[in-house]
């Protein structure tokens, strides 16, 4: 369903992404694993149309996004979770779920979209009125996927859910993830946390300093002994 | 279109813009030697030979084509900047003066060219100007910008130059020691004595003056002076007069020309409620301050206005009617019984609304204006040359006449001459010279009584 | 005591005239980052606009909203465009704009000379009539523009708070990149926004020439009162314009009565300092806890 | 002999605690590795030693002196000296001019003409003696990380903290990053590293010292530590089952 | 004192040494005495400019004070030359130091204060402007609405005659207050500005000591705006709060220092010169025929159009000011003044010495203009419209502030 080919990008002078390929399959739950630095945020930031790839390709369903206008991205079924959750802080819960359905087709399913939203994370109903600067990180954190879903994407984007968070609730969010994924939508999480990220996935990648060293089904990596000496550099 | 075209064209711009300013640049710098033009070729042709200026005396002969080299007059106006909107005012009336003067001989028999450069309302900037006009440009005479602040600054390089300098509208008389300074506004030397005495015989001519009254004062340097005699003096102002007179003061306050929001002063107004209202005012505030106070339901049985804006105050209501000012001419008789002067104020509404103007009528600072001109070349023609000493010292040894009537300057009193103001008040939707009974048409008196 | 009752009322009154004056300079610096004192001139423009219409062809002046106010609109929008287009930044759009403002003052004086013009009141009858309550008095152009500042100020809100265009509006102020990854384009927005703004300047400008005389250094001499009211009002801020709006003139009124009208922009300022000082984000605006 | 020391080192944002309570010490000649997941607090402990913001609670000794409530300049003067994530040249400036400010203002405190000229010799050691007179813009990622260097070897600081010079640099680069790293020390300056590519970090210190949620979690030499269970977990994930 | 500072100082002193001389020499060379009251203009806007520039220009923080320093030093003259009959010349270090004293205890508290950076430093500064013409208009032992003639001050007539005096005042205090920029520029608190211009906390952490920098820079600036004004006060005779307290002064600088570029002291010269020259010939009510009469264009209100464009086309097309370009291209700048002069004797050949000085100098202002970075702006924007949407630049990247 997506695929990435041979995509290089960066900030300004500096290069993070060195002409990287992947594909991401309808249903399917791919983990991006890899340390701080190694430019899964960018690889990130670039799917999702916050960042323009310098070169190579990236289609979803035949549909060419790279490049595209940033605010036409959303509406071809790419929902960015980004690092740091990025709610707007000054919004109400709710005005934020609705900032996930603001594209056209996403706001004729409205209401739907919010009352699954809502049965997914009924935290969330509670505190609908409430601004979002004020919820704590973990909900700050659901409210960050529930703006996702409510543009009712194809592929979600997942960067690093788990930051920050307490263990307990980043258990919760990795079973929210799986649910989506259940509905049909397909997932792909960037993460640092390799055994939870992976345990999630159907496949996986290991990201390193800007090129992608492994790849193969989830189990194989997470039984991969020379994947922690690749990654402490040992 | 592609890159290189779009490129070009911005280019293109630029060099159109700075093209266009070289020209506008040099354009100006070149007319002030080689606009020779004859200023006939701009004299309306429908100004009838009648409206010869009476300022030019000897006007026996038939009106001539002037010839010659053009005599230049120089000054400075208020174009832009807060004092703009009076001073335009006073650009159409030099304009009208200097197309008759040249249509009837012109100066000398020479034609007249008037250039006229823009002081943006600031002192500092006038001073230069005229400086430049004398020393640069070599003009041949000056005229006084307007405004209180800029004809202070021009005066002074005037009396560096020795220039004849009649000015209109200078309102800070005890500054003007210059003896080649001709003071146009015929207020007199002392206006914070007599405006308000005359403004009190006024109101006691009706057998029935105030009781009480309240003064409002603009925070500018003419008004303060009317109404509180000379900072740091205090001899005089219309307050202390009104005290003396035994009228009762119910309320002095001083508001900042930039006041937006009236209805907290119209409120003062209402709270103190007094029979009579001073209000030293400039431009517009006369009719916002009414508006403010007709808002509240009150309005107070007179009211004085010291330098309104004529036009405006006749559109601000009934509640207007009956507000009093002070003036020293109104186009209407007895001013326009001479006939020259009946025709001039006809000319000046014409041109006043050729040229966009919203009031039109030739009354103060027009005439003032024209007085100011009438000076100029009376001296001029009198002395029959253009040395500024000549022209000064004829100005201050004959009786000049102007449209205020004949004058004689006093160097003792700064070169004032009394003063010849009146008391104008509007009634019946105009404004209409009220007292001295001498200035008054037939029938018309003051109106007003404190009862309302 | 009715002295300050009025003088309040009155302060209160002009506070509405000053948010709608203000609210184009605050929507435009607090969601699109440009300060743009073009609104001066939409201001004065429309006020000129309105005056003709009123004057020259017997419109009543509430009705010239109805023409003045979409060629504001237009204009501002096209404004906006062109900032769009040149990515212009902060400082770089005041200077732009004070260039701007003092290009259109030079062309008001061209079309309508230097001098005064005022609505006469055969034309304008609203200038001198009020509505009375007791011993108070409530000016009928003064009052109207505060109902319509309500107004508006309480439309403003519903469009922002309600609407999917308001929430775009303030999600793209709080986080440009995120609100363009969920499909806002933000150029539209800013388009719209500032249509939308010049709008309210127009409204305003049709008011002050209700009520007052035009001339065009007027635009100059509304700074020491917009400022004060964006400030404090919260950039970006309907209700806080409203709020400062009034709070500034209250201030002014009361010292006015008090100490008397020369003490007035004292009274603003030193409020406005005070401000400036101890709560920059203004006295209206409530911050998510950070 | 001990360098810098700090204790208990609280920093809380807003309700947050990014840092609850971090000590530690640097030796001289040490290089210190500073490693620890993203958001475990390894940028804002650099922050608040180098003075750029302050403690909500800890102490900071520096040569023996207590620095706490010093401002950056100062630290400065005394020596110590930082690089940036995501270099921060003063971009209006050429390179030369660059190093001529921490000349002027470090502890050399140089006339500017004559710190223009001594400028040229931290270029030539950064090995941009060639962009000495160009303007910052046209230098590159990994040009501007060496300009940073040069910047903060200027003023000869005695510790100087580089945080994340390798990021978004490809392997040639880096690998001659190494090689600058090891040329600084060898100026006997003290170093604390924080980076994100371990293997570089192993490789050049002379002791690590792990973070994770705003606590020390290990300390130590760097095969120990980057055996130490909890730091496997930190980073691989709590499960993780070779560890 | 170091070399380079010797060198500064003997030039700019013999400079000043000789046009000290130029009044003497006006009867000789018989120029216009107006060029002496010209020349004081230009000077009095140079060192109004570079004493806002010094600060401004130099740290990047954008100040709107400048209307409050110099209206400190306008009614300094007022108060203490005129009211308490204080020589001139004993009032205007006085009205330099109670400038510098409101700017130090300004920037005392605002420098302070870390969310007042930017816009809102700039607001508090515009804010203080108003504050102080409110003072004055409340306060009668200042002014209190009725404004001070000074035609009774003391001036120092051994400085000449009027038009001589003020040329040699103004030349004292724009060569002080510029020589004053120079040496800033070059010193440890030049580039203790500029660092900080580009990156505060990088400066901070690089050693510079901001605060005291940023005090030292905003006193000295208001300090010599102060002078100035002190001096001004006289040009202008009669001061009124409106007058001075206008927006008229925080403008022209502004537009002067942004025109010849902010990062050079020659930068705000550059500028005064060219602003104050081309209004200067350009103030003039008449309509002007272009085309052989077939385009009739007013001046009345063209000197506003044209100083509102050349804003607008600075800020979008010449970031850097002139001043940088001049360096770049001194021979064709040079060259194209010369062409200018010529095309302008050609043309009307009667005109002034400063009406040539105008067409040299448009003229190399043409040439100047257009240069790579419009085009480069031009093709910006061209292949923004062509993707509509290209991202914006991360946040916090570089040195942006």
């Amino acid at each position: 369903m997506l695929e990435v080919r041979d995509v290089a990008a960066g900030y300004g002078k500096a290069q993070a992404l060195w002409g990287l390929s992947l594909t991401v399959s309808v249903g399917e739950i791919v983990t991006i694993v890899g340390p701080n630095g190694a430019g899964k945020s960018t690889l990130v930031n670039v799917i999702g149309g916050l960042q323009p790839a310098w070169q190579g390709s990236i289609d979803l369903d035949g549909v060419e996004l790279t490049n595209l206008a940033t605010h036409r991205v959303c509406a071809s079924g790419v929902a960015v979770v980004p690092e740091g959750r990025r709610v707007f802080p000054e919004m109400s819960v709710s005005d934020n779920l609705d900032m996930g359905a603001y594209h056209r087709e996403a706001r004729r399913h409205r209401d739907e979209t919010y009352a699954e939203v809502c049965e997914i994370f009924p935290r969330l109903a509670e505190r609908a009125q409430q601004l979002a600067g004020s919820l704590s990180g973990g909900e700050q954190q659901m409210l960050a996927i529930g703006r996702a879903m409510m543009s009712r994407p194809k592929l979600l984007l997942l960067d690093e859910p788990s930051l920050g968070l307490a263990p307990v609730i980043v258990e919760a969010i990795f079973d929210v993830i799986r649910e989506i994924n259940k509905t049909g939508t397909s997932i792909l999480l960037v993460e640092q946390n390799v055994v939870e990220g992976l345990e999630l996935a159907h496949r996986g990648y290991v990201l390193e300093e800007g090129r992608i060293v492994r790849e193969g089904p989830a189990a194989d990596l997470l039984d991969d002994k020379e994947l922690q000496a690749s990654y402490f550099g040992m | 279109m592609t890159r290189s075209s779009q490129s070009q064209f911005l280019r293109g711009i630029i060099l159109l813009v700075v093209l266009a300013m070289i020209a506008a640049a040099c354009g100006s710098s070149t007319s002030d030697t080689t606009a020779a033009a004859s200023p006939g070729t701009t004299t309306a042709p429908n100004t009838p030979d009648t409206t010869a200026a009476p300022s030019t005396p000897d006007t026996t002969a038939a009106p001539s084509t002037p010839s010659g080299d053009p005599i230049i007059i120089g000054s400075t106006l208020a174009l832009t900047g807060f004092l703009a909107p009076t001073a335009a005012i006073h650009k159409v009336a030099g304009d009208l003066f200097v197309e008759q003067l040249n249509a009837n001989g012109g100066l000398l028999g020479r034609p007249v060219e008037w250039v006229v450069l823009d002081d943006e309302s600031v002192p500092d900037q006038a001073a230069a100007l005229y400086e430049r006009l004398i020393t640069e440009d070599g003009v041949d005479a000056i005229m006084g910008p307007y405004g209180t602040g800029t004809i202070t600054a021009a005066m002074q390089v005037a009396e560096r130059y020795g220039y004849v300098m009649p000015q209109h509208t200078g309102s800070l008389t005890y500054t003007y020691g210059y003896d080649c300074q001709f003071p146009a506004w015929p207020a007199g030397r002392n206006p914070n004595i007599t405006n308000s005495n005359l403004v009190f015989d006024a109101l006691e001519s009706t057998g029935t003056p105030p009781a009480t009254i309240a003064f409002v004062i603009n925070q500018f340097p003419g008004t303060m002076y009317v109404a509180y005699g000379q900072p740091d003096t205090d001899e005089g102002g219309a307050v202390s007069i009104a005290k003396d007179r035994g009228y009762d003061v119910v309320l002095d306050i001083q508001y900042p020309s930039t006041t937006s929001d009236w209805g907290p002063i119209a409120a003062q107004v209402r709270d103190a409620n007094p029979d009579f209202l001073f209000l030293g005012a400039l431009g517009v505030d006369g009719p916002n301050l009414i508006a403010a106070m007709d808002a509240l339901d009150y309005q107070v049985p007179g009211m004085f206005l010291q330098w309104p804006a004529p036009g405006p105050m006749l559109g601000a209501g009934p509640s207007a009617d009956g507000a009093m000012s002070v003036t020293a001419f109104e186009p209407h008789p007895p001013f326009t019984d001479d006939p020259a002067y009946a025709a001039i104020a006809q000319a000046f509404t014409d041109a006043a609304a050729a040229a966009g103007l919203p009031y039109t009528a030739f009354e103060t600072q027009a005439s003032a204006s024209w007085a100011a001109w009438q000076i100029l070349i009376a001296g001029i023609e009198g002395a029959g040359s253009l040395d500024q000493a000549a022209d000064c010292d004829y100005l201050l040894n004959n009786t000049i006449d102007t449209v205020f009537g004949p004058i004689d300057f006093d160097p003792d009193q700064n070169n004032y001459y009394g003063d010849l103001s009146y008391v104008k008040q509007i009634q019946n939707g105009d404004w209409v010279v009220v007292w001295p009974a001498n200035g008054a048409p037939d029938g018309v008196s003051v109106q007003y009584s404190p009862g309302g | 005591m009715t002295l300050y009752g009025q003088a309040i009322i009155s302060g209160v009154l002009a506070g509405g005239l000053y948010a709608m004056m203000s609210l184009g300079v605050s929507l435009s610096w607090g969601v699109l980052k440009i300060i743009n004192l073009a609104y001066f001139s939409f201001i004065l423009l429309a006020g000129y606009g309105s005056y003709e219409l009123a004057t020259s062809h017997g419109w009543d002046p509430f009705v010239t909203v109805l023409a003045v106010v979409p060629v504001v609109v237009i204009v501002g929008a096209l404004l906006q465009l062109f900032f769009e287009k040149v990515k212009i930044g902060e400082f770089e759009s005041l200077l732009v704009t004070f260039g701007l403002l003092i290009m259109l003052e030079s062309v008001a004086r061209s079309i309508w000379s230097a001098d005064f013009r005022r609505i006469p009141s055969t034309a304008n009858p609203y200038a001198s009539s009020s509505l009375k309550i007791g011993d108070f008095a409530f000016p009928t152009p003064q009052l109207s523009a505060f109902l319509t500042a309500i107004v508006i100020g309480l439309l403003m809100k519903y469009l922002l708070d309600r609407t999917y265009f308001g929430k775009a509006v303030r999600a793209l102020a709080q986080d440009r990149d995120m609100a363009r990854a969920f499909g806002v384009d933000h150029r539209r927005v800013a388009v719209i926004l500032s249509g939308l703004a010049a709008a309210t300047a127009a409204i305003a400008g049709v008011f002050i020439a209700m009520s007052q005389a035009l001339f065009p250094g007027l635009a100059v001499e509304w700074f020491g009162i917009v400022f004060p009211v964006v400030i404090l009002g919260g950039l970006g801020s309907t209700l806080g314009a409203l709020g400062a709006g009034v709070v500034i003139g209250v201030a002014a009124a009361i010292a006015s009565v008090a100490w008397g009208p020369s003490y007035a922009p004292l009274a603003t300022f030193v409020i406005l300092i005070a401000t400036l000082l101890f709560r920059p984000e203004g006295l209206f605006t409530r911050k998510a806890s950070v | 002999m001990k360098l810098l020391q700090f204790d208990g080192i609280h920093k809380r944002f807003g309700g947050v605690a990014a840092l609850g309570g971090v000590s530690g010490t640097l030796e001289e000649g040490e290089i210190l590795g500073l490693v620890g997941p993203n958001g475990s607090g390894k940028s804002t402990l650099i922050n608040i030693l180098s003075g750029f913001a302050e403690p909500n609670e800890g102490q900071i000794t520096f040569a023996g002196v207590d620095v706490t409530d010093t401002e950056a300049h100062h630290r400065f003067e005394a020596g110590i000296a930082r690089t940036y994530q995501i270099p921060r040249p003063f971009s209006s400036m050429t390179a030369r001019n660059n190093v001529a400010v921490s000349l002027i203002f470090g502890k050399t405190k140089l006339h500017p003409s004559d710190a223009t000229d001594r400028a040229l010799q931290w270029l030539d050691f950064a090995g941009l003696a060639g962009f000495a007179d160009q303007s910052v813009s046209e230098l590159n990622l990994h040009q501007l990380k060496y300009l940073e260097l040069a910047r903060a070897l200027a003023s000869e600081p005695r510790v100087l903290f580089l945080d994340e010079v390798l990021a978004g640099l490809n392997p040639t680069e880096i690998e001659e990053s190494i090689l600058m790293i090891r040329r600084i020390h060898d100026l006997g300056i003290s170093l604390v590293i924080v980076e994100h590519v371990l293997r570089v970090v192993n490789a050049l210190s002379t002791r690590i010292m792990a973070l994770n949620q705003g606590l020390v979690i290990a300390e130590g030499a760097p095969e120990d530590v980057m055996k130490d269970p909890e730091v496997v977990r930190a980073y691989l994930g709590s499960r993780w089952k070779h560890a | 004192m170091n070399r380079p500072t010797v060198v500064r100082l003997t030039g700019f002193s013999v400079l000043a040494l000789a046009l000290w001389f130029l009044p003497a020499l006006q009867g000789p060379l018989g120029f216009p005495i107006f060029y002496l009251l010209f020349g004081y203009s230009l000077l009095f806007w140079f060192a109004q400019a570079s004493s806002w520039n010094m600060f401004t220009g130099f740290s990047g923080y954008f100040s709107f004070g400048q209307g409050a320093f110099y209206g400190v030093g306008v009614y300094t003259t007022g108060v203490l030359a005129s009211k308490q009959g204080w020589p001139l010349i004993a009032a205007i270090p006085v009205a330099g130091v109670l400038a510098a004293v409101l700017g130090l205890s300004l920037g005392f508290v605002v420098f302070r204060l870390r969310r007042l950076q930017g816009e809102i430093f700039a607001l508090v500064t515009l804010a203080v402007a108003f504050v102080v013409a409110a003072i004055a208009r409340v306060s009668s032992t200042i002014d209190g609405g009725s404004g001070i003639a000074l035609n009774n001050v003391q001036l120092p007539e051994f400085l000449g005659a009027y038009p001589s005096m003020m040329f040699r005042l103004g030349l004292i205090i724009a060569t002080v207050t510029i020589f004053a920029a120079a040496t800033i520029q070059h010193s440890r608190l030049g580039w203790g500005l500029f660092s900080i211009n580009d990156d505060e906390a990088v400066a901070e952490s690089l050693g510079v000591p901001t605060f005291r920098h940023k005090m030292m820079a905003f006193g000295l600036s208001a300090f010599f705006a102060g002078l100035s004004g002190a001096v001004h006060a006289i040009q202008i005779s009669y001061i009124t709060i409106e007058d001075v307290f206008s927006i008229r002064i925080p403008l022209f600088v502004i537009v002067m220092s942004v025109l010849g570029g902010m990062r050079h002291w020659m930068g705000p010269i550059v500028g005064a010169t060219i602003i104050h020259t081309l209004t200067d010939r350009l103030n003039r009510a008449s309509d002007l025929e272009l085309f052989g009469g077939n385009v009739t264009v007013s001046l009345d209100h063209l000197n506003d159009i044209i100083i509102g464009l050349l804003l607008i086309l600075m800020v979008l097309a010449v970031k850097d000011g002139l001043w940088p370009r001049l360096v770049r291209r001194k021979w064709v700048g040079a060259g194209a003044f010369i062409v200018g002069i010529l095309v302008a004797r050609l043309w009307a050949p009667e005109m002034s010495l400063i009406g040539q000085f105008v067409a040299g100098e448009l003229g190399a202002v043409v040439i100047l203009l257009p240069s790579s970075e419009v085009i480069d702006r031009w093709r910006n924007w061209r292949s923004t419209t062509g993707s509509p949407d290209a991202p914006s630049d991360r946040p916090g990247v570089g040195a942006s502030r």
